[in-house]
């Protein structure tokens, strides 16, 4: 297994923000994480990346217990994360941003550049690599956002909300990019998504949450007809309406 | 009543909206829906004049109030109800329903008007005292409409007051709302709930990427196809 | 465009301020530069500085007659043929750094001929590091912390007394009341004047004044209750003071400016302090703000000093200047413009004893000169160059020091109490304390 | 060997750099290598000296304020402890000026390191007020202490004629390429560092810190490590000060003025660029000095404070980026 | 005993000063998050207002604290509207010397002015009175002066959690942007925490006037305690300031009795163990 999450508790003073989670992600796998807003999507990737301490339960990477690690060493451990808001150093380039990424894994510039420039090449961003990226499109930015993250040579990949804010277009391109470093990277992928159209056509599996909770899990096409997701995600009267 | 024109507005140098119209008239309830990230709280900021816009206008009332203060449109009544409820944690329930009242002149006014809101939400009433970020999620989404309410605005427009709350308080929330429709307020909401929010609304307006897309009667809208893609993806 | 506009602007005007300061006319005038701390927390006092060493060199420059002192007569330095002293003033900011600098510009860029200053010991003493190495006379009239002379600079010369003088003077002050020398006081028992109580500022005077007066106590046989240093330019001194009172000590000693001295004299009075002799050691106590400010509290502090208005009763030369200082400045001599005072006037004795501007020369000449007391607004025998105490070099040995002690202000003028043949008034005592 | 080469590429190099800005600092190399022999005004050489001793300062500072993000008021301690390793160890021991460097630095660095553990748990102003509070209680310790000579500071013995052994000279020039050589080693090292991964890790920490453990980056140990060397930077003018004034104390070495100053010539010039303490030097330090000689012993005293104090105003009110800030938008439009 | 009470009674005189003088400081942190380095220098004003108006009409100093607290408060909503505005969008170190550019400025005006002659007002019903309670004299301003700070603090306190503005104030400090949707005037808030800021340490500054001396670079030293003060309180927390200053009081005048020398030391190391324990201060947001 290469992620294995065990009951996983995290409150917030009496706010249960995520409440006996469980699930496991497969070497290789690309699992899908959804949930309407306040769900408690980002707190669980919080808790994996090592951003917030759980109060509860086991997170084990590849039988490893990274449970409470600082986010860095989970980043060296190799698990590496986007943000649902876009966090990018404004005050330095493209490329550096990438290579800072690289840097996690060597101590040399020559080495770390080469890397950079080889992944903003795959990402398609070689024309953008010496602008700063707060000038970019916001689609730009979040590929910029991707491979700092695969910089980091992560065996395991949680993206955050990947699509929010991009058009029906961009949104595509991006699939496209993520399969293909998929597969040339060998990387596991976990991503939580607001826009459906985008988990669905990527998950090969997925988990639903509401309310705190884990509600179900299975391949996107059954899940997406379950009565209890679309009750979760529209609300009851939506459900019963159909 | 208020009357949206094409208004462009971008965030540090990014269009974050496109060309956004829209109108809402007296008594009505409008509803205003779309994905994250579409434009939907950066419209209603730039009616109240929290962003000012590049391009476009803005009537309320037949007044231009494109680019105003915001301390003036609110003087104006309209009033707006903010994502995430941004209520005061540390300030108690009264004090934070009396902010909502900061541009009445009048004391009495203002008394009437709490006990007028203390009326529509008697849960509030009872825990005056306490502070605001004590209360449950629901109970502060209350407190953020109530304290809308408090100068009885002319336009109230909720940005995604359902955001958070479990599936029950939902359905209590879109009562509210219906219920405030009927007092006669002019209401604009934004909301992520598709069905329950279109189904209350007289009209409702479809947002994607920072445009109107789409636009007609709420029940309408909810029959139509475009809501279930835009949002399932199926 | 406009950025290269921006930069050539940029240039010119940085050339300019190169390049200004050196276009200088020429004119029949000797310049000698002046150090003083005119900004920062000691303005006041260098302000009084200023004045003194200005009114000494328009004494030089123009006739004054009937002072009484042939500096007064001159019109210009004769043995220069009449040339006139220009006095260059430098702010010294109170900062050793910015002093250092400002002696290199006077040195090199105003082509001074000597230098004169800074009053406070740590910028006297980058700045006359500067120079000796450029090989300048520093004249030093204002600065006693005793190391200063102790440095074996050839390009130094010290005109006042500095503080183990002072401390000794002190003590032969105390010693005398015990013998009973002081006019018109009975011989004071030990006992009642017995321990010391000293507080100092924190800073190279402060800690010097508190070294020799330790030393001179242990030497004279007298206890110490408390000897302390404190920060100067303190927020609040109440703590302090207390410490002083509740050592129940009956003499206190002082080494502050003015802001403090003001602070310690407001704080015992608030805690009905009942000492029988309150001594400062110059600075603060004597500064025109000092009494100024407390008015009738002053009465009855005696403060070490090198002149004082009153000697005119004895030094009618001192009279006359005061008047016309007074005219010029609204306020007596005191010990600081008096100091500077007679700085200026051992530059310009030096001067015309030399015939030339030349270093070399005017070494020399420091170094053989002798003006006599009756020559100078001081009390003093007069200026000579030597070593007074173990270790100094070119320290002036015919210097001294005098005790004044405030009287009947704020109408009063501050009375010379020692050395008691000088004594110009009866001291007050036990220290009256404070209404 | 290639290692090597690479290291002494990653130093000297500005390749990574615009061309003007590498045209710019070579003219700019060379009116300093010149201006000596341009300039013949006693004053006119201090204040270029002091320029680049405060350019020095700033390229230190700007480590942890630029770099680093971190405003740090309390540089000047760090000065201070390498004003008086030197100036202490010349007095006591007479140990060779070069020899006493290596002790100040290591003393500023491992102070800086041991405070900066408990003080980077403070953001902000918090931090910026704990290294103040720091810096001051260290300069009223060495006024305490009397092995520190106290209050009566250290003076220093004046040797004759050039001496490279304790870097004592008669003349200014002397002390002009001195210093111009200590400038170069930082500004160097500080090339070296901007481009090295510690330099990148601690951009990343000052922009983003969650993004920044994101990428593996142990966002405290950089912070720390940073002020360390910050620290140890600051040592370096403080020596050269021992043996340029020859007499030291603590207030002319570390009181909160000098920390201020240094930390207001990056912010002047544009913090976070390598120009940045340069430019602010070059205005800074010569506004001051010529306003002070000009307008410092007049009548009425203060008009030298008060347009300095105006400049300083209108700099943090229109440029908060500093003179660097309008530079690049400037070139920003041009390559528009 | 007497050694403690003594030390006592002058530290929590001294420290209500210092936490009147704080009080400003930290509201107009706890509102836009900036820290004032010209904040002594305001104080300054205030202490020249009680001079001059004492020297020259005469006025007894008493009376001249109304109009120190008006020109107070007049000069905080002017360095608001013509300087601080503009800074606050900077980042931090702008902000820092924004402040410390006003700060030279004000100081070295009153330098130009007045001259750095040191003064002290010498007319008054209460200067230079003592009054005596059994092993204890203190100067009568001193305890008036104390009554006035609390006063002062009541009176802040008051209108901060009992008024609407204080509510407008409170709700703009929280959250300024949700304060703006209630309709408030963020922008009139922010230049009513300066003026009331600039009013309470003017304030303060008439008060000390009364035991006090008076020169232009009078104010840095009060700032640096006022800094200490604040961060060790708690940025915004008005109790927290006022608890700190008496706190700051007793260390000085105890460590004064004891290691004078190293007096400001020990607030400054005690401030330091606070935050690195409480980050935030005593009584922090």
């Amino acid at each position: 297994m290469m992620l294995e999450v065990k009951n996983l508790v995290k409150e917030f003073g009496g706010l249960v923000a995520n409440g006996d989670i469980s699930f496991a992600l497969r070497q290789g796998e690309i699992l899908g994480l959804i949930g309407p807003n306040g769900a408690g999507k980002s707190t669980l990737f919080n808790c994996i990346a090592g951003y917030y301490k759980p109060t509860g339960g086991e997170i084990l990477f590849e039988g490893k217990d990274i449970t409470g690690w600082s986010p860095h060493q989970v980043t060296r451990e190799g698990i590496a994360r986007t943000f649902q808001g876009i966090k990018i150093m404004p005050n330095l380039t493209v490329e550096e941003n990438v290579m800072i990424g690289a840097f996690c894994r060597t101590g040399d510039r020559q080495v770390a550049q080469k890397e950079a420039r080889g992944i903003l090449d795959l990402m398609g961003l070689t024309g953008e690599a010496e602008a700063f990226p707060t000038g970019l499109p916001i689609a730009a930015q979040k590929r910029i956002e991707l491979a700092r993250a695969i910089a980091t040579k992560p065996r395991l990949l949680m993206l955050d909300e990947m699509a929010a804010g991009l058009n029906p277009l961009e949104t595509k391109e991006i699939i496209q990019i993520l399969q293909k470093i998929k597969e040339e990277k060998k990387l596991t992928l976990f991503l939580t998504e607001h826009v459906m159209e985008f988990i669905m056509t990527v998950s090969e599996r997925v988990i639903v949450m509401a309310a705190g909770k884990k509600i179900t899990e299975g391949p996107p096409v059954e899940v997406a007809r379950q009565e209890k997701v679309i009750e979760a995600y529209l609300g009851e009267r939506y459900a019963k309406g159909r | 009543m208020l009357k949206v024109d094409k208004i462009k507005v971008n965030y540090e140098g990014i269009p974050a909206l496109h060309e956004v119209t829209l109108e809402v008239h007296q008594g009505e309830l409008v509803a205003m829906v779309g994905a994250n990230g579409a434009g939907k709280s950066t419209a209603l900021k730039a009616i109240v004049g929290a962003v000012s816009p590049v391009s476009g206008n803005i009537l309320f009332n037949g007044k231009d109030i494109t680019r105003q203060e915001t301390a003036k449109i609110v003087r104006l009544g309209v009033v707006y109800v903010p994502e995430s409820r941004r209520i005061f944690g540390p300030l108690t329930v009264e004090e934070n329903l009396l902010l909502g009242a900061f541009t009445a002149d009048s004391e009495e006014e203002v008394r009437g008007h709490l006990d007028y809101v203390y009326g529509l939400f008697p849960r509030l009433k009872e825990r005056f005292r306490q502070r605001g970020e004590t209360l449950s999620g629901g109970e502060q989404q209350m407190l953020a409409i109530g304290r809308g309410l408090m100068i009885r605005p002319k336009l109230l427009m909720l940005d995604e007051p359902s955001l958070g709350l479990m599936p029950k308080l939902v359905t209590e929330l879109f009562k509210t709302i219906s219920l405030l429709k009927e007092e006669g307020y002019t209401i604009l909401l934004v909301e992520q709930n598709v069905r329950e929010a279109l189904e209350i609304a007289d009209r409702g307006y479809i947002l994607q990427t920072g445009r109107t897309i789409h636009t007609g009667g709420g029940k309408e809208l909810l029959e139509s196809d475009t809501v279930r893609k835009a949002f399932l993806g199926l | 465009m406009r950025i290269k506009s921006g930069v050539l602007f940029f240039v010119v005007i940085l050339s300019l301020l190169i390049v200004l300061p050196n276009l200088s006319f020429a004119q029949k005038e000797v310049k000698i530069g002046v150090i003083l701390p005119l900004s920062g927390p000691l303005a006041p006092i260098g302000k009084s500085l200023k004045d003194g060493a200005e009114l000494a060199a328009d004494i030089v420059n123009k006739k004054y007659p009937g002072i009484g002192i042939p500096i007064a007569e001159w019109e210009g330095i004769p043995g220069l043929g009449g040339a006139k002293i220009k006095l260059v003033f430098s702010d010294s900011r109170g900062d050793p750094a910015w002093g250092a600098e400002q002696a290199k510009r006077l040195i090199e860029d105003e082509k001074v001929v000597g230098l004169l200053g800074a009053y406070q010991s740590a910028v006297t003493k980058t700045a006359s590091v500067e120079a000796e190495r450029a090989g300048i006379p520093f004249v030093n009239p204002d600065s006693t912390s005793p190391d200063l002379s102790k440095r074996g600079f050839k390009w130094f010369w010290r005109v006042t007394p500095h503080e183990t003088w002072f401390t000794r003077d002190l003590f032969d002050f105390l010693d005398g009341l015990v013998a009973g020398k002081s006019p018109g006081v009975k011989a004071v028992p030990k006992s009642e004047l017995e321990p010391l109580a000293v507080a100092v500022e924190n800073t190279e005077w402060g800690a010097a004044s508190l070294t020799e007066i330790e030393k001179f106590a242990k030497e004279r046989g007298w206890k110490i209750a408390e000897g302390f240093k404190y920060p100067h330019k303190a927020t609040d001194l109440t703590s302090e003071s207390r410490r002083l009172t509740g050592s129940k000590a009956p003499t206190f000693l002082f080494a502050s400016y003015v802001s403090d001295a003001i602070l310690f004299v407001k704080a015992m009075k608030e805690m009905k302090a009942t000492p029988k002799v309150v001594w400062g050691q110059n600075a603060g106590f004597i500064a025109p703000d000092f009494w100024k400010t407390l008015g009738g509290d002053v009465n009855g502090i005696v403060s070490r000093d090198v002149f004082a208005a009153v000697l005119g009763k004895v030094k009618p030369e001192a009279d006359r200047i005061n008047k016309i200082y007074k005219e010029r400045s609204g306020f007596d001599f005191d010990g600081s413009s008096a100091r500077d005072f007679i700085g200026v006037q051992v530059w310009a004795h030096a001067l015309d004893k030399a015939k030339s501007t030349d270093p070399k020369v005017l070494q020399k000449a420091l170094n053989e000169l002798h003006i006599p007391g009756k020559e100078l607004i001081m009390p003093w025998k007069g200026v000579k160059f030597g070593s007074p105490f173990p270790g100094d070099t070119n320290q002036n040995e015919l210097g001294s020091g005098i005790i004044i002690q405030y009287q009947g202000y704020p109408d009063g003028k501050p009375e010379i109490v020692f050395p008691f043949e000088m004594a110009t008034s009866k001291l007050i005592y036990p220290f009256p304390g404070w209404k | 060997m290639v290692r090597l080469r690479q290291l002494l590429i990653d130093i000297f190099s500005f390749r990574d750099r615009p061309r003007f800005e590498r045209i710019g600092f070579l003219i700019f190399i060379l009116i300093v290598l010149i201006f000596p022999w341009m300039v013949t005004s006693a004053y006119g050489r201090a204040v270029m000296i002091k320029f680049l001793l405060f350019a020095l300062f700033g390229l230190g500072w700007n480590l942890i304020g630029g770099y680093g993000g971190q405003v740090d008021l309390g540089q000047a301690k760090n000065v201070g402890f390498g004003a008086y390793a030197t100036a202490l160890m010349i007095v006591w021991w007479k140990v060779p000026f070069w020899i006493t460097v290596i002790p100040g630095i290591v003393i500023a660095a491992a102070e800086s390191f041991v405070v900066a553990y408990p003080m980077f748990r403070l953001k902000g102003h918090y931090f910026a007020i704990a290294t103040l509070c720091v810096a001051l209680v260290w300069k009223e310790l060495f006024i305490f202490w009397d092995w520190t000579g106290g209050a009566r500071g250290v003076e220093l013995p004046i040797r004759s004629g050039v001496d490279f052994v304790y870097m004592q000279f008669n003349s200014p020039i002397y002390y002009h390429y001195f210093i111009l050589f200590l400038f170069l080693m930082q500004f160097f090292f500080v090339n070296w560092f901007r481009k090295s991964k510690l330099g990148y890790e601690v951009q990343a920490v000052r922009d983003n810190e969650d993004a920044a453990a994101s990428l593996g980056i142990n966002v405290y140990r950089t912070k720390v490590i940073n002020y360390t060397i910050a620290g140890g930077l600051g040592a370096l003018g403080g020596s050269f000060m021992a043996v340029y004034y020859l007499y030291i104390d603590p207030d002319a070495v570390m009181p909160l003025d000098l920390s201020i100053l240094i930390a207001m010539t990056v912010m002047v010039g544009g913090a976070g660029s390598i120009w940045g303490p340069i430019i602010g030097a070059a205005i800074l330090i010569p506004l001051d000095m010529y306003l002070g000689a000009w307008l410092g012993a007049q009548k009425r005293l203060g008009i030298d404070f008060m347009i300095y104090a105006m400049i300083m105003m209108v700099i943090a009110a229109k440029e908060p980026k500093g003179i660097w800030g309008i530079i690049e938008r400037v070139r920003k439009k041009r390559t528009r | 005993m007497e050694l403690a009470v003594q030390l006592i009674v002058y530290g929590i005189l001294m420290g209500l000063v210092f936490a009147l003088i704080a009080l400003g400081l930290s509201l107009i942190f706890g509102v836009m998050n900036i820290v004032n380095f010209a904040h002594g220098e305001f104080m300054m004003v205030g202490m020249y207002i009680a001079y001059l108006l004492s020297t020259f009409l005469p006025l007894d100093p008493l009376l001249s604290l109304p109009f120190a607290a008006g020109a107070g408060y007049l000069l905080g909503v002017v360095s608001y509207r013509l300087l601080i505005h503009h800074i606050l969008r900077g980042p931090m170190v702008a902000q820092l010397f924004g402040t410390f550019g006003l700060m030279l400025f004000l100081r070295y005006l009153a330098m130009y002015i007045f001259t750095p002659d040191v003064r002290s007002i010498k007319q008054g019903i209460l200067v230079g009175k003592t009054l005596s309670m059994g092993w204890i004299n203190v100067d009568a301003s001193k305890v008036f002066s104390a009554g006035v700070c609390v006063l002062a603090f009541a009176a802040v306190y008051w209108m901060i959690y009992r008024t609407k503005l204080g509510r407008g104030l409170r709700a703009t400090s929280i959250d300024s942007e949700a304060a703006k949707y209630m309709g408030i005037d963020t922008k009139g808030m922010n230049a009513l925490a300066w003026g009331i800021g600039g009013a309470t340490v003017a304030l303060a500054g008439a008060l000390l006037a009364h035991f006090y001396y008076v020169t232009p670079t009078v104010g840095m030293l009060f700032t640096l305690i006022a800094f200490a003060t604040v961060a060790l309180g708690g940025f915004g927390s008005i109790v927290g300031a006022f608890i700190a200053g008496i706190l700051i009081g007793l260390i000085m005048v105890i460590s004064g009795q004891f290691v004078s020398e190293l007096k400001f030391s020990f607030i400054y190391a005690v401030y330091f163990l606070v935050v690195v324990f409480r980050p935030r201060g005593l009584f922090g947001w």
